[in-house]
């Protein structure tokens, strides 16, 4: 079988500093694996890029239905990129659903290539299109490529003795061809990976190949189409992957727990969209990883309460509804003072809300969502690379400051993907959790460190330092039961002191672009590329805005009001209906906040932002 | 890995204050288990008890070993990360009806059904005890309590056949005030590869006193229980001349030497059969209500078929370290 | 109170398209159900539907009924509220395998112990479905899902075994594929006062396509189960030349006409029999698999002990209203 | 059996404005009832009373042991009393442990009466004492009184046929009859109620009798005792029931469960210090109530889910780690929009905590602690009394708004108990909740009442307007599943907007004392007793200082703005280390707040109030 591609003839090109394209079909086109394929290539030829996967609630809706579309964007950039973009330069739209459903994203004048064997009129109808959006002209602002892409790809397969739904469904391979060839991107790393894929199934391989080949010559034949070329990303770090967010965060674990020395303790139970996290971890037996699929999700942080008494790294990973049953057993760890890392990546809500969609409106759940004084360290991650630090931080300061954190990631970072730059245990800080392994004179429970206030970690098995920790208030030394008052307020503020006290052990904050000026947007977590890139378009315009974005949310980082002061106007930018600008309002009531929210389950647009902030400035 | 060590109870006493209301049941089993631990010939240091809430799980407390207070029906879940994480240390759940059959159900089936090397003793006074007294989900139909003043309207579990219903390998029943039975039993549930349910019939004199007087009681229990053993026949009574036989689908009670009953026609009690349908048809039994282990069948644990599994992979895994993931 | 009015499914279909993946049971067990309620005779205003969250659990959106579509795991608890709140209505849960064994365990069996009138349509597919393919407590061992990419560990329940643990009065089985048997089936759960179970051993194409081949694919469904009804002898097999016998405390399968075995040796299929041994071992048979009502047995329910306890305390009561309380 | 109390001779008497009594002994010495019974005999003999019971976390500990002790306390006035009082007047107890727990609470100059019999070697050790404090003048600051209580009650029953425990536990009686003496106070309300109590065992309602005249001929003896009186209050109620808050709450939901034309539906597990309501309510199956006991408080919350759907005044009742495992499910019910009352009886925190202990640390986990924008409305009781009515008012606006609503109260106000104005059906304002009953045209389950924002309540049952409503986000009309991003923000702001709305149906802010002056004091719930004493001790020293006292939370009422600014400082005082005062920050930054916090499982005491309050006044 040949896997040559033709090279591009060598027309004059137009080079462009980012493009955002989006696959759309059916459920069942595989357009998530062509995204994926897309934005790996791009990767591995130079460019930064960015994704944003979004597929329907359905596991496989009926074909050609509204609900079952699902999307993969992407954008890649010769430049850094920070978001999936906001307005799509190309979208390949398989059916008339996908149309329907996509279109309006598309850029004014931007390309849609479209199958046209999938514009008939039951799939017209399913999509509730009246007229025949191909024929009826409302497609006039774009630049319409009409494809019989199904047509053509089972031609092109006629002889390979593979059957005929099998033969339909290599028409994805087509249309990625064609991308291909539009963009100059050479499909060799598709090829390789096909193989690999099907290596039991050489006839399905040879019909991908094929599809694909036969998509790019294709769009070679298409005088009509103008070369893009996306030139390579000067900055690119030289060993990267491209990972999701939710796969990030299980590998920071993996990465903090061998460098702390532990064994790593997953107890969790699915849920969209964290479920990823857990598959991930299944994965690493090899490791000694225990990812522990529980009854429920109070059985999941139950166990790894248990699992870090037992001297594990103990995480429990879940979504907003799973947070909420885990409440109460979180008060629990933080009254036993042990180390435990909890993942919520956020979703719509409230209740069930939008499963698949994103939003961070679990901030305040995270913060005062038990009962009692019941202070946890708070972290955000800010984008799919980023949750890999973010892992790996909340592993060590859980470890090292014997107290349960919550990481807050989102549905947009835990599914979306970007380059990681590729680090090794070697790369990443120590991690020394306060263990006593042996007796010591006098030693109890609750005696405290007195930098960090932690108290020692004992595991059951060590000899000589036997002892009972429990959910009742307990006498400051002995950790046995004690209602005495004073204690009670004593042991109260410690707790609440012992996580103020991180605060003089990470960062402080500081700003991006301005330390000064006009407006300072704030924001925290996922929000964080479409926020960076916002700024830094005002910032080319010559407008004084400064960025804060916070990863540290409880505690807060040093050196706030410092920060603060600086800028005439603050903004608050976050994916609910202020939740952060909140939390600031209270622990710095000495500014003014102003705020801009969004609420529709979607990340922001870099568009929308660039608005709503102009608004501000004179 | 064992160290052998000549410990007494006294070794597994804590120094704390033992709060219980005087006369309770719970001094037994707090004794009895004490007694016990010696003779399972490991470290003190190894055993970890896991409780929720309620009297019976103020229990870790008077222990001198590792121990975690928990909340309220959460210790099976607690105690399933502690085994998990170190199969080397004896983990033991101390539990009462309300914390295990009512808030911790969930937990409780779901331990059974794993086989997960926990011994699981539940306190069931068939009341709350440390709320003052609410009808509990194995409290008596019409049992008045404070909660069900005119009596209590839901039918009770009986722990013994829900433990079944959710495939437990390991089930024993004791009384709360026999000491020597309880540390016999406790002994064979933590020798017990598995989870291991006992269910202690454990008297709450303050708010549910006399629950288990007809089996109880010095002078009738004789004749109202059969403490069962592997291997022997089913007798009871004061004299030994009662037995049990099996009548089509049925048990019933002779007496030895009446219309020609003899001591082989009893039946023998096989705790170890995988098949629970007599075990079923044991812990169903009211009068005699059967005690002792009634069933008892080694499977594969959980955390055997985890650390196999793990070595397989292992074994064919290039992965040694998370270096090689990325690499 | 109850109208009679002619209802055909039609009735019973909302507006709502139907979302399910082509091929799934689901549709199937929709169907059924829409076509037993009409045969039901009660005003399609009485019926609710209580789902909580899986695939199975979309299911009252497409009824044109009263429903809440619930969280997970929570069905039985909200509809337990809603038939106590009025007894006068037919009240459905819908739930899945992870729905109702695993974060909906305690409720479950909770339920299913107060023999409260419900009926719970169980969508067994040994997996989870919506969340797109773990592992659930009713996965087999070694089975390979998203969650358990080397094979599953933790043995299953069986749900029908759980169920008579908790004491459940009726359980039901049948395949998801077998529209007529599902019909007759939810009739006689409708028409049962208790808490009803049927288990519907329903296949999932995307995720573990197949789980009940050996029993449901056409060719060797009639082989490899027995579909029992009361007072009917176990008979079983294409030639309906097979059947059930006991053989001390084992159930074993025998052929009518071989060994001299006639029809009349045939063990009849009593449902009614308070003593759950029997129904125990049915619902534990793999070969023929027992479809059909295994277990029937109406007691009082706990709406009626409640309506008669408050009348009884009524008659003798002189509060009548919140004024006497007061006064 | 003669009934006969000899008269107090006539020797002068002192008048006091109040007195502060607390009865102390071992768990099985029947504090509770003698409490109980002096309470009931001042308030019906004209006083105001209110109480504050102290039990230990034990069922019966051992006797004699220090953790052992129950503690009744009571202030009866002469005008109105708003707190059990700080320091003691009179200490009543009746062996060591009882002294050793107590007597740091009890005046300078203050009256102790003990029961010498039971200062015995062994008590002593077991009360930790090292020497006989009746003996080694330590209590030379009080005026002991050493009465053989034990013996002199066994003395005056020797001829009573009952066991010798019972005469043995008489002696509370006997103390009983001494304090009435000493107050003036007939026991005439006593006797009868122990009459009825026993009506079956005449030989103990002589004995009990007996030992409560020989305890007040007793006191008469002791020449040394000043005659005290504590006159009628004046604006006593004519009709009143003394009781605790935690019945007053369940009689709140009784009377607006009829007052609905509506049944109550009760789903809860029994939690400390919650569970008295769910006691109260079992008796009431003559009115129809279901008080159904579940099987964990998901369980409880479900089925008060299912019945509300079904028409019911549904509730359900709990303490904080309760409220934890309640947060999904009610998130469900903001989602569906339903009716639902949540009581949580706060207690201290965090995790278990200290059970029997009161706090006011769960008012962030109202507002917040649940996943997504999930907004309920959160009342407040301010004292026993008032648990009646905002039970009522919970419920009225739970029917009335279709909204989830949180009524916190806690411990302290749970169990102690004050006098309650009977009130009776028709003095208690309408509840109409928004039923539909028969089918409308275009009706959609998710209309709403413009007023209110309310959706129709419509119950199975009801012909021709079946509906399924559930927990994922729901178009704005029909409530059937919607993933579309506008109609998600429009739901999220309106479900919102419909809490918000409340506040125009609920009294404004009103300050009580002052309407301006220097400092204004901020508290909400069950604080109010004890604020309201210290604010008008204040005041009675001629400082302007002002009192807002909360009862609505979310929404707070209109015209908090108006109030604050009229005051030079504002100082929010709470059991916690601050959650009203950040929510105020949060909701009036403009404001600046100082605070006031304890967290010591205890009420405020007057005294510490005052103090903290006049170090901000100059
Ligand atoms: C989440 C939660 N719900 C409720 C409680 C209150 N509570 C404590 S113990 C208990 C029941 C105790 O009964 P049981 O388990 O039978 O133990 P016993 O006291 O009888 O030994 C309850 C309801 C709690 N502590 N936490
Ligand atoms: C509190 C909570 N935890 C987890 C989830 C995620 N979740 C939704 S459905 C489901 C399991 C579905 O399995 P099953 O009940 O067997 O239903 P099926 O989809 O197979 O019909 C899970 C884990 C959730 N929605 N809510
Ligand atoms: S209340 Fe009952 S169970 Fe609890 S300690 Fe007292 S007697 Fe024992
Ligand atoms: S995922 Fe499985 S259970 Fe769910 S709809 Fe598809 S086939 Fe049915
Ligand atoms: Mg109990
Ligand atoms: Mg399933």
């Amino acid at each position: 079988m040949t896997t040559e591609f033709k090279k591009r003839t060598d027309k004059p090109v137009r080079h462009l500093d980012q493009v955002t394209i989006r696959f759309a079909g059916d459920s069942g086109d595989g357009m998530q694996l062509t995204g994926t394929q897309f934005t790996t290539s791009a990767a591995m030829l130079g460019n930064d890029v960015f994704t944003f996967p979004n597929y329907p609630a359905e596991i496989r809706a009926p074909q050609g239905s509204l609900y079952g579309v699902s999307g993969f964007q992407v954008q890649i950039g010769a430049k850094n990129i920070d978001t999936p973009g906001d307005k799509l330069d190309l979208l390949v739209a398989m059916n008339p659903a996908a149309l329907k459903k996509n279109l309006k994203d598309l850029k004014k004048g931007g390309m849609l290539i479209v199958d046209t064997d999938a514009f008939n009129k039951i799939n017209l109808q399913k999509a509730k299109y009246e007229s025949n959006p191909l024929e009826d002209g409302s497609l006039k602002d774009y630049l319409v490529v009409q494809v019989p892409m199904t047509s053509l790809t089972r031609e092109a397969l006629k002889d390979i003795p593979i059957d005929s739904k099998s033969k339909t469904r290599s028409k994805n391979m087509f249309a990625l061809g064609m991308v291909y060839f539009l963009y100059g991107k050479d499909p060799k790393y598709t090829v390789e990976f096909l193989r690999k894929k099907f290596k039991n199934k050489p006839d399905i391989v040879e019909a991908n190949i094929k599809a694909l080949q036969t998509g790019w010559n294709y769009a070679e034949t298409l005088e009509l189409l103008p070369a893009f070329v996306v030139d390579e990303a000067p900055h690119h770090a030289k060993e990267y992957k491209i990972i999701t967010g939710n796969t990030a965060t299980a590998w920071g674990f993996l990465a903090a727990a061998e460098k702390a020395g532990l064994k790593l303790f997953l107890g969790s139970y699915p849920i969209t969209p964290a479920t990823d996290i857990l598959q991930e971890l299944s994965k690493y037996r090899a490791l000694d990883v225990i990812a522990f699929q529980a009854e429920d999700e109070i059985a999941g942080i139950s166990s790894a309460i248990g699992a870090a008494f037992a001297g594990k790294l103990a995480i429990t990973t879940t979504s907003g509804p799973g947070l909420a049953l885990k409440s109460e057993a979180l008060g629990l760890a933080v009254m036993l003072e042990i180390p435990l890392v909890v993942v919520d990546v956020q979703r719509g809500g409230p209740s069930t809300g939008l499963p698949t969609k994103t939003e961070q409106a679990d901030l305040m759940q995270a913060l005062f969502g038990r009962n009692g004084e019941s202070p946890a360290v708070i972290l955000a991650a800010k984008s799919p690379a980023d949750a890999f630090k973010m892992a790996f931080e909340a592993s060590k300061i859980a470890l090292e400051h014997m107290t349960p954190v919550i990481l807050l990631t989102d549905g947009y970072i835990g599914n979306g993907s970007e380059p990681w730059t590729v680090q090794r245990l070697k790369d990443l800080p120590e991690i020394k959790p306060p263990l006593l392994k042996e007796p010591v004179e006098n030693w109890k429970p609750y005696h405290r460190d007195p930098e960090t206030l932690a108290r020692k970690w004992v595991i059951p098995g060590t000899p000589g330092l036997e002892h009972v920790i429990g959910g009742l208030e307990k006498d400051k030394e002995t950790g046995a039961i004690s209602y005495e008052p004073e204690n009670h307020e004593y042991m109260v503020k410690i707790r609440q002191a012992k996580v103020d006290k991180i605060a003089g052990f990470i960062p402080p904050l500081e700003t991006e672009f301005q330390s000064e000026g006009e407006l300072l947007v704030v924001g925290w977590g996922g929000t964080y590329g479409a926020l960076r890139t916002a700024v830094g378009q005002l910032n080319e315009k010559g407008k004084k805005v400064g960025l804060a974005h916070f990863n540290h949310i409880n505690p807060l980082p040093k050196g706030v009001e410092k920060v603060f002061e600086k800028f005439d106007k603050i903004i608050v930018a976050e994916l609910n209906l202020g939740q952060f600008a909140n939390y600031l309002r209270m622990k710095h009531p000495e500014f003014r906040y102003e705020q801009y929210n969004k609420i529709q389950g979607l990340p922001f647009t870099v568009e929308e932002l660039v608005k709503a902030f102009e608004k501000l400035l004179k | 890995m064992t160290t052998k060590i000549k410990y007494t109870f006294k070794d597994f006493q804590s120094d704390q204050e033992v709060r219980w209301c005087p006369g309770c049941d719970d001094y037994v089993i707090l004794r009895s288990l004490q007694k016990a631990l010696p003779l399972m010939n490991r470290p003190k240091e190894k055993f970890v008890f896991v409780s929720g809430i309620g009297c019976s799980s103020r229990f870790p407390y008077y222990m001198d070993n590792y121990g975690i207070h928990g909340i309220h029906g959460r210790a099976a879940a607690i105690a399933t990360g502690v085994r998990l994480a170190n199969p080397d240390l004896s983990v033991f759940v101390i539990t009462g009806d309300g914390d295990s059959l009512a808030i911790g159900g969930n937990h409780f089936i779901h331990a059974l059904r794993r086989d997960i090397n926990l011994n699981i003793i539940l306190f069931n006074n068939e009341i709350y005890g440390l709320t003052k007294g609410q009808f509990s989900p194995t409290s008596k139909i019409g049992q008045k309590t404070k909660t069900s003043p005119y009596g209590n309207t839901q039918p009770p579990f009986n722990p013994g056949e829900l433990a079944i219903g959710a495939d437990a390998r390991f089930f024993a029943r004791v009384a709360g005030n026999d000491a020597k039975g309880q540390t016999e039993i406790y002994v064979q549930a933590h020798a017990f590869k598995g989870t291991a349910l006992v269910e202690v019939l454990q008297n709450c004199v303050i708010f549910n006193d006399g629950a288990y007087k007809f089996w109880t009681d010095k002078n009738v229990r004789d004749e109202h229980t059969l403490f069962v053993e592997h291997g022997k026949p089913m007798i009871f009574g004061k004299n030994r001349d009662k037995g049990l036989i099996l009548d089509g689908l049925q048990l019933k009670t002779v007496t030895i030497g009446q219309n020609g009953i003899t001591e082989d026609d009893i039946l023998v009690h096989d705790a170890h059969n995988p098949d629970p349908v007599l075990h079923m048809m044991l812990v169903r039994l009211k009068n005699p209500l059967v005690l002792g282990v009634i069933r008892a069948v080694e499977e594969k644990t959980l955390e055997e078929r985890e650390i196999e599994l793990t070595e397989q992979v292992k074994a064919r895994s290039r992965i040694k370290s998370f270096d090689d993931i990325v690499s």
